[in-house]
């Protein structure tokens, strides 16, 4: 298989602070596949991820949406439980 | 619904916010009633002490700012709406957040205000960064 | 009650009242939520133009205002109230009575806030004379 | 029966009005009575006095405590339905 393009994660707040960096790049496939990758990534990113919701180039999704594609050149942005006011 | 309500403002910024200001936005003069809240930065959280407070943003965070505002507007009965959120570093005793809505009557108002503030909780992506006076840190929700 | 609620201002004015001011008096480091009403002259009163509005008290109704204050405090956990109506002529979109509350979370902020409205409403001894543009008047609730 | 000293009525906002006097004095008795007393002074005052409530020396009273006596010398204060905030 030729090297498909990468998704571009961007990773926030917590899970900034979890992975050590604001942007990582994964090979694209279903958001389970990518989330397990990036779990693989720092133990305390293994922790985070549960909790978090996603952006799939803008679309909400969620852990359990663990089917939905991350396409090639796709962005994945990882969003840690909001708390905003 | 009687009357389109007006978004007067629907904003994330990062210089204080006067509660006053958002408040006088929404004033009108067929509006008998304004409702407000401000959110602000507490000097303390489970007993630790804050010494700073950061909130962060995501790039999305002002269009759902509007996008939640006119979902709240158009299942209450109000006459004008405001709400900002800051990010940034913000001191203590702050505003963070702050909402004002106007109607005819203040039931609506009460209910709208309240409404807002809940659902821009709930779907605004912003996060707490909390660094205490022992040297601690955490983000809020996330520990 | 897990902390003594301050009543940081019952009052009866003739000044106008600067919202702001009132929600500053309840403000606290250890308070996360300031709800805020204000009670404002509408230009319309049941399809008639207000041309002016005017306020009387009663002797007792500093009193009452305390008196009520104290009684809404009691039954919220909350950190800070603030209440103050205004008598006398009040020109269009200026507050007549505005309330203040603070608290650690937005909830008893807002519930206390709504209560110490309606039980000023109910049992503040204040009458409300409108004169409209036909030159008719009224006595509120009194017609 | 010696000319007992009167009551003095304070009236306020729509009751004044209705009076076209902020005081006057009459005859001490039982609330009813001193009531239909005002009511015959004005036909406006004995419309508004149904929606009234009162203070007898300071001690809130109703349209329905008829029986309560209003003392010699004592103040009654006439007032409309509060109209605040």
């Amino acid at each position: 298989m030729t090297h498909a393009q990468p998704v571009e994660v961007h990773l926030f707040a917590a899970a900034r602070a979890a992975a050590g960096v604001e942007r990582m790049q994964c090979p694209p496939g279903p958001l389970g596949n990518v989330l397990n990758h990036l779990a693989g990534h720092a133990p305390a990113l293994a922790e985070v991820l549960p909790r978090c919701s996603y952006l799939i180039d803008g679309i909400a999704a969620r852990n359990s949406d663990s089917e939905i594609p991350v396409p090639p050149g796709g962005r994945l942005d990882v969003l840690p439980p909001f708390a905003g006011g | 619904m009687t009357r389109m309500t007006v978004i007067r403002r629907a904003d994330v910024v990062t210089d204080p916010i006067v509660v006053g200001d958002v408040e006088t936005l929404v004033a009108d003069p067929s509006a008998g009633a304004v409702v407000s809240f401000s959110g602000d930065v507490r000097d303390h959280d489970h007993g630790r002490t804050v010494a700073t407070l950061t909130y962060e943003a995501h790039p999305t965070a002002t269009a759902i700012t509007t996008e939640v505002a006119n979902e709240v507007a158009a299942r209450h009965d109000v006459v004008a709406i405001a709400v900002i959120h800051r990010v940034g570093p913000i001191s203590i005793g702050e505003s963070a957040l702050v909402v004002a809505v106007s109607s005819a009557h203040r039931k609506e108002a009460f209910a709208a205000c309240a409404d807002l503030v809940d659902t821009i909780k709930e779907r605004l992506p912003v996060w707490k960064h909390q660094v205490f006076t022992d040297g601690t840190d955490e983000w809020v929700n996330c520990a």
